[in-house]
């Protein structure tokens, strides 16, 4: 049914041209999920039935999962006293050869012709419509008409070129980290098929296909977090996830129904057509796209559904670069920008979006200061450069967002990737020696600079990268969403509508302003990591020492092209400052037919140029920041007082807070799931359903039938008699009846 | 209205009230050998009032199936059972039961009365004297079997299964249980 | 002498119903079933004079009924007899549930 | 293909044969048990029954298939039709027909039944002749009910289809079979019996002096026109009064919220194919009920704001009230059996939202509710074979031991749950928004029954299939046989073809739901585009 195509945009510059191969992007990681899944069903290796390790020897061969690890190896204790070295033994899979090539190679395939594509695309010059191809009607009914529909236009094809791009490089690392998992097809099927529904959630040409793409990366979000199922603290991560980007589901769903019943269309062409004629700032538009916000908030991790994120660092590390870093979590800013023109039309949405972005980022970033999990630090922080986003799309500044969104996905990657490589190396070392330490504490690391040089070096890239110094990516976008809230606050849309009350410009400064901080509390968090990373004395122990070593060619291969474009990313939309370093604004440019108008609503027609003298400040206070933060983190931490973690002592006071999250967690297992799942089961269930309908009125009706009817067979006594004179008298009664009548 | 003779009308009454007597006998006499009896003399007394009703060939099956064949077999089962004698003292319920019987009684009838008085078909009553002259144009028994061998062929035949039947169950039934229980 | 008849017919069908319900004799229970049948009987044929020749056939069918109803229910109360030892029925309550 | 079947006059005896076949069979096995005499040399030959269950069913369902192709979905009139005399003197006739809505739950009958049969091909060891001859003869009945074109008939066939339910659970049910069975069968009964009493009133009403007629239009001709009937001194629209008997009956059958008590026991306890009928199938009967009588005869009672309300709300608290309670149940089935609640509750609140995109994502819920919660009995029914417990507690971590059944479980799960690309999503998709247009509020609450299906069931499967394996009986439970392999592999085709092309199924319900919504609201809905599109 995929071969009738109903190509709708004829007479588009695009038509003829590759562009019409679009449909083939998701097939074909879509196909590489089909060949990895069916592998996945082989088994590992041909186990007899009586063998122990059917539950235990595939779970013990994982590359990671630090305390997983650590709690595993208790348990095995407890039951397989014998068990011990055979915990660490390697079961490959069969056929993970062939899922080595089918994996990276699919989606190398599309990358190449995503760049196809993008290289049609700058041949046809200035295309202001969008690329649209139906398929097949998807939902007809009555006056719906929902298509399986693509559409491809310049903001969809930067996400493409991210997703098929980024994703390439995670898939080849991911051959060298997983290799050695009797997972491995499994695992490949689920990334697979993770960017097929990226993809399609980037190219649906509708809201309703975007939300196949939406709950699909969702599905393999969970899927992938739980990969390790047999841990019980990895499959209630990928629960947790699911249920969390559900509650956003929930406000994505709303919207899209507020959308149909007001403007009879969910087609992206449809809506923003229709969407100008709604009122400006009215409470409809502004619900729709509140409850839109709320979709995000799930999904790209905002306060407060921001929760899932640090959890699903459960998955393999891979996996959180690719799902919770680099694409998914960043489809919350897509679908805003996507919806431009809806949230142009919002300004008090568009305030409380950007309000929630600073406060997530803040946030974030105080809780990121005192992790001692790698991997959780760059989990509040990827929440924390999420909230920048926001930031930038909330503020109306849908290039920055966008803009951000592609460095981050370059050096966040990169640190995903790169503390992947550090966790596999670690845990190599302890694998050799049988330890059950924590692979993930940065309590176990320290100095691994003279063992792993190019991942440090790559590692500091990125570090300086998200810092924001000067001419590395992040600094050009983080800047430009910086920028553009402070210009916004004197002349906007936004400056104008009022917030809670709050006078709209006070908010915008507001939102620079935990910005500025949220910067300075990155470049400390970073900073910290790197020290205790690779500074200082190595505490990983002695024997395991000697086992420390740089990942494999297939592992530092991707790491080194992104450490490449976490250096040169800000050259995509370089500021009118640094026109001396190449061409200024080409994203700005490109995105254009797409946001351009929406941005313009916001800044009421007027393009945001700020004086020279206001820009140079805010550049000088945005590097005096970054550059600060590397300072005070250097001078104030001592990594050599650091002790391994087995011997690390409690933390008090507000780092304990910290440490713990804020607490927000337990405060939302007291609040939201006990009482729900309590009223259920007390309530609902034992009270209601069995106590009042059950008992009362089935039950109590069986016995009420069964109380008439004893005293019915009390009567029947069974003496003829009896039953005679009950004849009689019933007679009488007829008879009298007749006589009286 | 008819008139009938006096003599006619006098064995009339007669016969009605010795019914009436001898049921009440019946109902009232402990043993039921002569309980029996007051009921065969009632059967009888019947029989000389269908005869007087112009229907002489029921009033003569009257005394041979039910004074005759019908009480006998009675007779006969009251005298196998060996019953008659004291032993059966709680036959009769007591004295409040036996009251609360007679009032029933007299409520009955009293609304047979009502009712038989308050509606009386008389349109479709036939010309006095029909049924006599049916006796005499078609014989005591002809005046029956006309209609019961036309018109009520099938009901007639029915009763001859019927009776097949009760023949058959009442063997299977006085069987004894002996007989049964060596299959 | 339609009245006269239905009012014996009343008075006897009267004394078998009360019959029925004072005495405990199967047996003579029985007997009173039979002297109902009868005073229904004299009202057939009453009527069977005022109304055409059905009501004897119907008195005819009556009469074969009973025959076979005595036949059965005699029948009946020999076997309750030989299992039971009485025909009291206050001592025979095979009809309870 | 329609030529094909025009040739062989394929649609003039189409229906008869779908209820006759299965009847033929149910005799072809009695007759079978019948000549072997004692019970002995039955259960020697217990292998045939099976047989002739399966093959009458296959071949009842490729008889059915040529509906998919003959029926013409541009119309909303009953097609198929036959029309024979059955009991003349009440006015009775034996009036058969279809239209989209019941012509997607006969195919998913004729589509699940097979499928029943192999899901206990081994589980049923007792009694098979009996067993397979009483689904047979339910099928029958079931069929019957949404064919009947004619009140009479569709009474008959839905008192039909009661009598071997109630012996498939009593006899080849779990330990409270009887009160389970109890319960169903009377609770039903009591529901069904006031709808008799409208039946016989409409009936003889209809047919006005030339006696009763029962026929399906004559009824709805006259029912709207109503008139009054006193109740204890109360002067109620005669249409209320029926319209609540007919509601009665069929809330309960949903089951809708306060009457869906006997469901959980029914469903525990009865045997996987007797859930699967029930969940799959018999549910469907009693909003197929509403769709296709109560709203239909009783535009106004039904429409009316108070009943209109309650009905809405009962709905909603349905989905919310079905999924909440499911999430605490310690027994999977009982799950299973809650979020049928909640998912037939979505469906109460399609059907009186009364929209074309709520009616028709209705149908579709109907459709996946059948295939994905008759998949879900059938896995549950196969890992009961090899465990003999329901417990969710007494699994965990079999996902390493059981590879394929646990690919199938989160796969079936996740369709139930209504992700999108799974035929659970268009349905519930439509069917908020749908209900959006008429009742906002009441449609946003019902969309947080999706957050609550995706705990419940992801919940419970995290129990069962993920976690720690932590108890020695499940380290060696074997893999998903090839039968049962087979007998998943159509469903999970299903589920995925109604997720990603719906719209041959939409296109086939659209007039009949279009039809439906105008008869009910007097309203013709906004104009469709779609009737005229390609297939």
């Amino acid at each position: 049914m995929l071969l009738q195509h109903e190509v709708s945009a004829v007479g588009h510059p695009l038509a003829g041209t590759v562009a019409e191969w679009l449909w083939l992007l998701p097939l074909l990681p879509l196909l590489g999920f089909v060949i990895n899944g069916l592998l996945s069903l082989v088994p590992a290796t041909v186990l007899g039935p009586g063998d122990p390790d059917i539950a235990h020897g595939a779970e013990g061969a994982h590359g990671e999962a630090g305390h997983g690890v650590a709690v595993h190896a208790h348990d095995s204790a407890d039951d397989h006293g014998a068990h011990g070295d055979d915990h660490h033994r390697v079961v490959r899979h069969r056929f993970a050869w062939l899922t080595s090539i089918v994996g990276p190679a699919v989606l190398a395939v599309a990358f190449g012709l995503a760049v196809a594509i993008f290289l049609a695309m700058r041949g046809v010059g200035e295309m202001s419509a969008p690329f649209v191809q139906r398929y097949f009607s998807w939902m007809p009914a009555g006056s719906l008409r929902i298509d399986a529909a693509f559409q491809l236009d310049q903001l969809s094809m930067v996400m493409i070129l991210v997703i098929t791009g980024v994703g390439t490089l995670i898939h080849l690392f991911s051959v060298g980290y997983m290799q050695d998992d009797p997972g491995y097809p499994r695992y490949f099927a689920y990334l697979n098929l993770f960017v097929a529904f990226m993809l399609v959630l980037v190219l649906g040409a509708s809201y309703p296909v975007l939300f196949v793409g939406w709950e699909g990366v969702g599905l393999c979000s969970y899927l992938l977090i739980g990969f390790w199922f047999s841990e019980k603290a990895n499959a209630d991560a990928g629960k947790k996830a699911f249920i969390v980007n559900r509650i956003g589901d929930f406000g994505l769903l709303i919207a899209m129904f507020l959308l149909f019943a007001n403007l009879g269309a969910l087609d992206f062409v449809g809506v923003n057509e229709a969407a100008t004629r709604l009122t400006f700032g009215g409470p409809l538009v502004t619900a729709i796209c509140l409850f839109m916000f709320l979709g995000c908030t799930g999904k790209s991790a905002q306060i407060p559904l921001y929760i899932w994120l640090p959890d699903a660092m459960a998955g393999p590390t891979p996996v959180s670069a690719l799902i919770h870093a680099a694409t998914m979590v960043t489809a919350g800013v897509y679908l805003i920008a996507r919806s431009s023109v809806l949230f142009s039309m919002a300004p008090v949405a568009g305030l409380t979006v950007t309000v929630i972005g600073a406060l997530t980022a803040i946030f974030a970033a105080t809780i990121g200061l005192k992790q001692w999990d790698i991997k959780k630090v760059l989990a509040y922080s990827t929440v924390s450069q999420l909230g920048y986003m926001f930031i930038g799309v909330g503020s109306g500044a849908y290039v920055a967002g966008i803009f951000h969104l592609v460095t981050h996905a370059f050096f966040k990657a990169l640190l995903f990737l790169g503390s992947g490589s550090v966790i596999f190396a670690m845990h190599a070392a302890y694998h050799h020696t049988g330890s059950h330490e924590d692979a993930q504490d940065m309590r176990n690391m320290g100095g691994l600079s003279r063992y792993m040089r190019v991942t440090w070096v790559l590692m500091w890239i990125a570090t300086l990268a998200i810092a924001g110094v000067p001419f590395f990516a992040g600094f050009f976008s983080k800047d430009e969403i910086l920028g553009s809230v402070f210009l916004r606050a004197r002349e906007s849309t936004l400056a104008d509508a009022s917030w809670l009350g709050i006078p709209g410009s006070s908010v915008l400064y507001a939102a620079y302003a935990l910005g500025l901080a949220a910067a300075l509390l990155t470049a400390i968090y970073m900073t910290r990591m790197m020290l205790y990373t690779f500074h200082g004395p190595n505490r990983t122990g002695e024997k395991e020492r000697d086992h420390l070593g740089e990942a494999p060619w297939i592992m530092t291969g991707p790491l080194v092209v992104l450490g490449v474009l976490s250096l040169f990313g800000g050259w995509l939309n370089l500021p009118a400052l640094t026109s001396f370093l190449g061409p200024v604004g080409a994203l700005d440019r490109w995105l254009e037919p797409v946001v351009g108008e929406s941005a313009r609503r916001v800044t009421s027609g007027v393009a945001p140029e700020p004086a020279h003298n206001v820009e140079l400040a805010l550049v000088g206070s945005a590097v005096a920041i970054a550059l600060l933060g590397i300072i005070i983190a250097a001078v104030r931490l001592k990594p050599a007082r650091l002790v391994p973690k087995a011997q690390a002592p409690e933390e008090h006071g507000i780092e304990r807070v910290l440490a713990n999250k804020y607490y927000v967690d337990e405060a939302y297992d007291r609040v939201v799931v006990e009482p729900t799942v309590g009223i259920s089961r007390g309530v609902l269930w034992k009270g209601i359903d069995q106590g009042i309908i059950d008992s009362v009125f089935v039950n109590g009706s069986a016995r009420l039938a069964r109380g008439v009817a004893s005293l019915g067979s009390w009567i029947q006594s069974g003496q003829v008699g009896t039953y005679a004179w009950v004849l009689v008298i019933g007679v009488l009664a007829v008879l009298g009846a007749f006589t009286i009548r | 209205m008819e008139h009938y003779p006096l003599f006619y009308t006098f064995h009339f009454y007669l016969f009605g009230l010795v019914a009436v007597a001898s049921a009440i006998l019946f109902v009232t006499r402990r043993s039921p050998v002569s309980a029996a009896m007051w009921l065969v003399s009632t059967m009888f007394s019947l029989a000389a009032l269908y005869v007087m009703l112009d229907a002489p060939f029921i009033g003569v099956i009257q005394v041979l199936v039910y004074a005759g064949a019908i009480m006998v077999v009675f007779l006969f089962v009251i005298m196998l059972l060996n019953l008659g004698q004291a032993s059966e003292i709680a036959d009769v319920r007591s004295q409040g039961w036996r009251l609360a019987a007679g009032l029933v009684g007299l409520a009955l009838l009293a609304e047979i009365f009502a009712l038989t008085r308050s509606s009386s078909v008389s349109g479709l009553t036939l010309a006095p004297g029909t049924a006599a002259r049916a006796v005499n144009d078609a014989g005591a028994v002809g005046m029956v079997a006309g209609p019961l061998f036309t018109t009520y062929l099938l009901p007639f035949e029915i009763t001859s299964v019927l009776l097949l039947a009760a023949i058959v169950g009442s063997v299977m039934i006085g069987k004894q249980r002996r007989a049964a229980d060596a299959r | 002498m339609l009245a006269e008849a239905i009012f014996f017919s009343a008075v006897l069908f009267t004394i078998g119903v009360i019959g029925v319900l004072t005495r405990r004799n199967a047996i003579i229970i029985f007997m009173c079933v039979e002297l109902m049948l009868n005073a229904v009987n004299l009202s057939f044929v009453a009527f069977a004079r005022a109304y055409g020749v059905a009501g004897q056939i119907f008195v005819f069918f009556v009469m074969t009924v009973a025959a076979a109803e005595a036949a059965v229910g005699l029948a009946i109360i020999i076997a309750l007899f030989r299992h039971k030892q009485t025909v009291n029925l206050q001592n025979i309550n095979l009809l309870r549930g | 293909m329609r030529e094909l079947l025009d040739s062989i006059g394929y649609d003039s005896w189409v229906l008869l044969a779908l209820l006759v076949i299965p009847a033929l069979a149910a005799l072809g096995i009695w007759v079978h048990g019948a000549m072997l005499g004692d019970n002995e040399a039955r259960d020697r030959a217990s292998g045939t029954p099976r047989q002739i269950a399966l093959w009458a069913f296959i071949i009842e369902f490729v008889v059915s298939l040529g509906l998919w192709w003959s029926y013409d979905p541009s119309t909303a009139a009953m097609q198929a039709t036959l029309d024979l005399s059955w009991i003349p003197s009440w006015g009775v006739r034996f009036a058969l027909g279809i239209d989209g809505i019941s012509l997607m739950m006969v195919l998913l009958t004729t589509f699940l039944m097979p499928l029943a049969v192999l899901g206990s091909w081994t589980s049923i060891r007792l009694k098979r002749h009996s067993y397979y001859a009483l689904l047979l003869l339910l099928t029958t009945g079931m069929l019957g009910v949404f064919v009947a074109r004619d009140l009479f008939l569709f009474y008959v066939m839905w008192e039909m289809m009661l009598v071997p339910m109630y012996f498939i659970i009593g006899i080849w049910g779990g330990e409270r079979r009887i009160y389970a069975t109890m319960k169903f069968f009377i609770y039903t009964m009591v529901g069904s019996m006031l709808m008799l009493v409208a039946i016989v009133y409409l009936g003889i009403k209809a047919g006005g002096a030339a006696g009763p007629d029962f026929a399906y239009e004559s009824v709805r001709r006259m029912a709207g026109s109503g008139g009054a009937m006193t109740l204890f001194g109360a002067v109620v629209p005669a249409s209320l009064l029926m319209f609540l008997a007919f509601s009665l009956a069929f809330a309960i059958k949903v089951p809708m919220f306060p009457f869906h008590t006997w469901l959980p026991d029914a469903h525990v306890e009865a045997p996987t194919a007797g859930s699967v009928i029930l969940a799959g199938i018999m549910l469907k009967m009693g909003t197929y009920g509403f769709l296709r009588f109560a709203l239909p005869f009783f535009p106004d009672a039904a429409m009316h704001p108070a009943v209109r309300t309650t009905f809405l709300a009962l709905g909603t608290i349905g989905v919310l009230y079905g999924a909440l309670v499911a999430m605490v149940q310690p027994d999977f089935k009982k799950l299973v059996a809650y979020s049928s609640v909640s998912h037939l509750g979505f469906v109460m609140l399609g059907i009186f939202a009364l929209t074309t995109q709520s009616i028709q994502g209705a149908l579709m819920i109907m459709i996946n509710h059948g295939i994905s919660t008759g998949a879900l009995f059938l896995l549950i029914g196969m890992i009961y074979e090899r465990r003999h417990t329901r417990e969710i507690a007494a699994y965990g971590g079999i996902a390493r031991v059981v590879p394929l059944f646990a690919a199938l479980l989160t796969f079936v799960s996740l369709s139930s749950i209504g992700l999108p690309g799974t035929n659970g999503f268009v349905g519930e998709f439509l069917v908020l928004l749908g209900s959006f247009q008429t009742t906002p509020y009441l449609a946003t609450l019902a969309t947080l029954g999706v957050i609550f299906a995706a705990a419940y069931l992801l919940w419970a499967i995290q129990r069962i299939l993920f976690n720690r394996l932590h108890r020695v009986e499940n380290e060696h439970i074997p893999d998903l046989n090839a039968r049962e392999l087979a007998l998943m592999v159509p469903l999970v085709a299903v589920i995925l073809w109604l997720g990603i092309y719906p719209a041959p199924v939409l296109r086939r319900m659209e007039a009949s739901a279009e039809q439906l919504v105008t008869q009910v609201s007097g309203v013709a809905p906004a104009t469709s585009v779609a009737r005229a599109g390609n297939p």
